[in-house]
């Protein structure tokens, strides 16, 4: 550090939300307890998501909940959490301990309950919100709010509404299209984070059976890196102003540039965990910014979309 | 490599039943694997559900894995009610970390109950690597006890029953106890039930002594990511970090096995009973 | 075969076309010349489907037009094609050669193109149609009308109008929902395929470009079997009555194991062919065999869906 | 293995101008491959475009590859006009079937253009393999020739020039049909327009003499999916079933390579041409 100049600036700024580095740990993967938050902020990540919270308690499906298939994950843990009035407590800690910001993903069934869940995070001291409209096998929760794009907009303007903290919108790769993002714009959405995981199965023909107790799951991992690629790619260029977070089989740091190379301001980072432990973090931004030296760029922003101008 | 699952096909090719509750399951593997004492397997049985198992046992030539198995529930239930020689269940693993094994070392292993399969497994490891072993098992009643014969192979074996039936009358404490005061180990090893982990670990660091403890969390994804199996206040996961940990964790725990353990709303408000 | 009684029916209905088995090579992957189709049906297949056919010529994109990721392929190839009018000739010729059926893939931006088209390619001699609504990287074309439930119905309903023979329609894995495909059937659709790619990118960190000249292609490989499997699985608990072609992924007998299990009376072989070459077709009709019989099936019609009722 | 994308990044160490047309381009590769000769690779320019060129040599220990380029069109031309030492291309490959070579045996290896590209590379693989080389190479004219000397030092070498500057006045065809009357060889490779191929196929087929041809058509996937490079009326595929062919297909072919290589609306109207 002293005889090495820091050129690099790895900070961003999602609208208000400043991050001391792009990586963010994105919602469902260890964000249940204050303890794992600690650990993760510890382990570099520039703010964490914490696992979808919804209203009343919800105990997930039964195992097998995670597949491991080597170029990807299925996974249909089912909204596991205590609930939003225990998981107060859990973030109440969590903020007392923690610096990097804490963005709170919340759950749903209908208005009530993002605005119910939405208000409990804001007051336990969430940094951010952001609103699961993607989980894909949850029946009555997250995709299937996503697919509606009018519940959707009146959701975000509700939440935005009780919300002085930037509220983010985390998008499946089937609704990230111009025309649902316009309304969320419209609505009053500070930052979309997108892919979630897409809906996907596992066979076992030994068993002749699905190998998920819930049968279908989500799809994560690098196999997905494509097609989140492509969605940031998308709506970057169509809304180049809106800050995004690239989630999706983001695994080491030259994926996180393919991230921001598209349009990403931040990445998210979430089944790779599984293989590379919490060191990925780390690399990541150590990686980054090796790499934003060697090709000679200041800032993560200067990054971020430069292939829509390069 | 890209894998079609993780679930490795196993035949059941023997079962003995050890007590009134717990069998013993030798189960032949499609496919080799390399598992180190303490590490666990995740068993899936198609349409029941799927259980964190420790290794008892691994005959390597033969792609045979030994496991033991309490009837508690559910999934352990449906086995020990419906698998014959030649079921199948598939298993993915070996997961976690193993115990540690110093070459030579004198060691001292202590369990009950199911906690006997990865220290049987342990045990075995440990002599190839010229450690000398003092083992201690306890036991419910004398109609609990188990595998003992097996441990008195591999090193010197004392036994506690509550009831008095067969060895010590007591918990495997009262030997601890007496065993620590007139010796010391280099290495203790513990597995069972946690409220007699926390024992252990005081009486290990009153004596200084260095202790591995095999711990259990409910285990959902068993690979690092869901935070189900975590242990407070440290953010430990079992899954990951464990199943096998330094003892000293055990003088801090906030969050017991006893709370986590029931498969009831209660394991997710896990948050909620802590900051009480 | 003399001392070892067939006792499998490798035999498939999709309405009333037959097929010897149930590999489908799907559309876009060798089907351009009667020469090739010519190898595919000497190769073992079931039936071919052609490379999806526009009205005028397209040149489609330029070179890279393919990427190779090991879990899976992006394509952009963008419905290179002759036009129907020469096209229609191949057809002539490969009708001539081949006995197996030959399912005429048809393109369209609007009703009146995907008519002429499927009237051309009926009337050169195809055993049943296949309407691309899917394909997720030519604009106008492909997915941007299968997002149209209402212009698709009515394509649906024309082609069918003038069309003796099975119609399928071939969808994409965001427009497979149950409210577009009971439209479908009220259309009068009479088979079913899915999925087609899913709308990717390929980046390089070197060069700070996107890999494919056309920037985003569509996503294919064994890496997208687990969402092609849940597509398949949904249209089949919904809709059991409609036959299915299982498409996506498939790259040996296992995975179109996996896709009969969960309801696909046939399955779609595409990219797999770039790893494996044309042998896949042999290989996967043997060991399906040899599945069923240890098994105890009798015939792929009790293997479809079989995970449904197990 | 889990690959980003399969491109290896390759630099220009040394380029070299054989003809006024022609280059020849060093490049050093960041991974090590293994071509064989006649095999070739996709060389990808971001932003220009990406075309198949054939190993004209490779140098393992310094994972150097030689690249023989003709200036034609769009691709070719903007590395001719804008590549230097330095420069950055991206390979893909190797891919498609080589040439076979048989230990000991007798071979006529004869070509032109860039043509010579890949047989350079495939002598020096005959030479290891103690073969005894004969060399034809043809060329318009005078300036056209190119590598001669390095095809001396492998074999004896002839040459033709339409306009006689040096070696024979005429086609290879001319030395050719002296060369095949006075002797006999056990195989005959070679690399060309395919005109000039079907001759040689037609005589190398009156002679009885197995030959190889190194073909061409437009391709597009370089893996065998998209058909673009299909050869009628055999329905082979030049991307993997070649670019090298058994001589024989050029006797039945039906779309030619002058039909197939215009990227215009012709190229996707083959179907079309060939019905005529
Ligand atoms: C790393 C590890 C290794 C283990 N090794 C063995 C072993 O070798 N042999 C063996 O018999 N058991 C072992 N267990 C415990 C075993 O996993 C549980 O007994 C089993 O999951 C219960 O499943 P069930 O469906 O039968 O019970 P359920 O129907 O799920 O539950 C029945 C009762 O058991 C409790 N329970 C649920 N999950 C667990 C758990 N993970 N551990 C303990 N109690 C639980 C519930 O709270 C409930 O009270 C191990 C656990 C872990 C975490
Ligand atoms: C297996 C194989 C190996 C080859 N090896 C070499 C080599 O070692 N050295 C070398 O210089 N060239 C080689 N070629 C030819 C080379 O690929 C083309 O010259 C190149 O693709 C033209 O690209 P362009 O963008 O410059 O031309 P374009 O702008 O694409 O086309 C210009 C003209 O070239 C013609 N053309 C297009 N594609 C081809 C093609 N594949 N082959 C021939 N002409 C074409 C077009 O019809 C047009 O008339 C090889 C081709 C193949 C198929
Ligand atoms: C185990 C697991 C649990 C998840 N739970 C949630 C969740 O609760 N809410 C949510 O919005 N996304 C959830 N996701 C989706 C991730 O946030 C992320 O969008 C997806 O996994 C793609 O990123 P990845 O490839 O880095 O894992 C979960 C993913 C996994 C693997
Ligand atoms: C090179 C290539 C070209 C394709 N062209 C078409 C096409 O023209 N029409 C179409 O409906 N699907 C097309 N597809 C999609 C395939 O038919 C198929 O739906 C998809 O590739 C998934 O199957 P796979 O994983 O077996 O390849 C193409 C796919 C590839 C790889
Ligand atoms: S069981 Fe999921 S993190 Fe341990
Ligand atoms: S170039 Fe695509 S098949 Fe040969």
């Amino acid at each position: 550090m002293l005889n090495k100049p820091c050129t690099v600036d790895m900070k961003v700024c999602l609208k208000s939300l400043h991050l001391i580095n792009p990586t963010v740990l994105t919602s469902g993967v260890l964000g249940v307890s204050y303890s794992l938050m600690k650990r993760v902020e510890e382990a570099g990540a520039g703010a964490i998501t914490t696992k979808t919270i919804t209203k009343e308690p919800r105990e997930g499906y039964w195992n097998p909940v995670f597949v491991d298939l080597g170029y990807g994950y299925v996974n249909a843990i089912g909204l596991r959490n205590p609930g939003v009035d225990v998981f107060r407590e859990e973030i109440r800690r969590a903020k007392k301990i923690i610096r990097i910001p804490i963005i709170g993903s919340v759950g749903g069934r209908d208005l009530d309950e993002f605005v119910y869940v939405a208000e409990e995070m804001l007051e336990a001291g969430c940094d951010s919100l952001e609103l699961n409209l993607s989980c894909p096998h949850v029946s009555g929760y997250g995709g299937d709010i996503g697919s509606d794009v009018e519940l959707t907009s009146k959701i975000i303007k509700e939440v935005k509404s009780i919300s002085e903290k930037p509220v983010s919108a985390k998008l499946s790769a089937s609704h990230a299209k111009k025309n649902f993002i316009e309304k969320y714009i419209d609505a009053g959405i500070d930052i979309i984070a997108a892919i979630n995981t897409l809906r996907a199965m596992v066979v076992n023909i030994d068993s002749m059976t699905p190998v998920l107790s819930n049968i279908v799951g989500g799809l994560s991992g690098p196999c997905i890196r494509p097609i989140a690629l492509a969605v940031i790619y998308d709506i970057h260029r169509e809304f180049p102003d809106i800050p995004l977070i690239g989630v999706g089989g983001v695994e080491d740091w030259m994926s996180a540039v393919e991230m921001i190379l598209v349009g990403a301001s931040a990445v998210g980072i979430g089944s790779a965990i599984a293989k590379k432990g919490l060191s990925i973090f780390k690399e990541i931004v150590k990686g980054l910014e090796k790499y934003m030296e060697e090709k000679g760029f200041r800032s993560v922003k200067d990054l971020t979309g430069y292939i829509h101008r390069n | 490599m890209v894998l079609r699952d993780p679930y490795i096909p196993a035949t059941i090719i023997e079962i003995n039943q050890l007590t009134e509750n717990i069998r013993e399951y030798c189960v032949k593997l499609d496919k080799s694997i390399d598992p180190e004492p303490g590490q666990f397997a995740m068993i899936w049985i198609p349409k029941v559900g799927e259980i964190p198992i420790s290794f008892a046992d691994w005959i390597c030539e033969e792609k045979i894995a030994v496991f033991v198995i309490a009837r508690v529930g559910k999934v352990t239930g449906y086995i020990q009610e419906n698998f014959k020689t030649g079921s199948k269940m598939y298993v993915r693993g070996p997961l976690g970390r193993s115990f540690t094994i110093r070459e030579g070392a004198k060691c001292l292993l202590m369990g009950g109950g199911y906690g006997l399969a990865p220290l049987y497994y342990l045990a075995k490891k440990l002599l190839e690597k010229k450690c000398r072993l003092k083992i201690i098992l306890g036991f419910k009643n004398g109609s609990d006890v188990f595998y003992v014969n097996k441990f008195r192979v591999l090193g010197d074996t004392e036994i506690s029953t509550e009831d008095g039936k067969i060895g010590v009358r007591g918990t495997l404490i009262d030997v601890l106890e007496k065993v620590m005061n007139s010796e010391r180990y280099d290495m203790v090893y513990a597995c069972g039930r946690e409220e007699l982990l926390i024992k252990i670990a005081l009486i290990c660091n009153a004596k200084n002594t260095p202790l591995e403890v095999s711990m259990e969390r409910l285990i959902k994804c068993g690979q690092g990511v869901c935070g189900t199996c975590v242990i407070e206040p440290s953010g430990l996961l079992v899954c990951r970090d464990g199943p096998v940990f330094d003892g000293k964790i055990l003088l801090e725990i906030k969050n017991h096995s006893s709370e986590n353990f029931t498969r009831s709303i209660k394991i997710v408000c896990r948050g909620a009973s802590d900051a009480k």
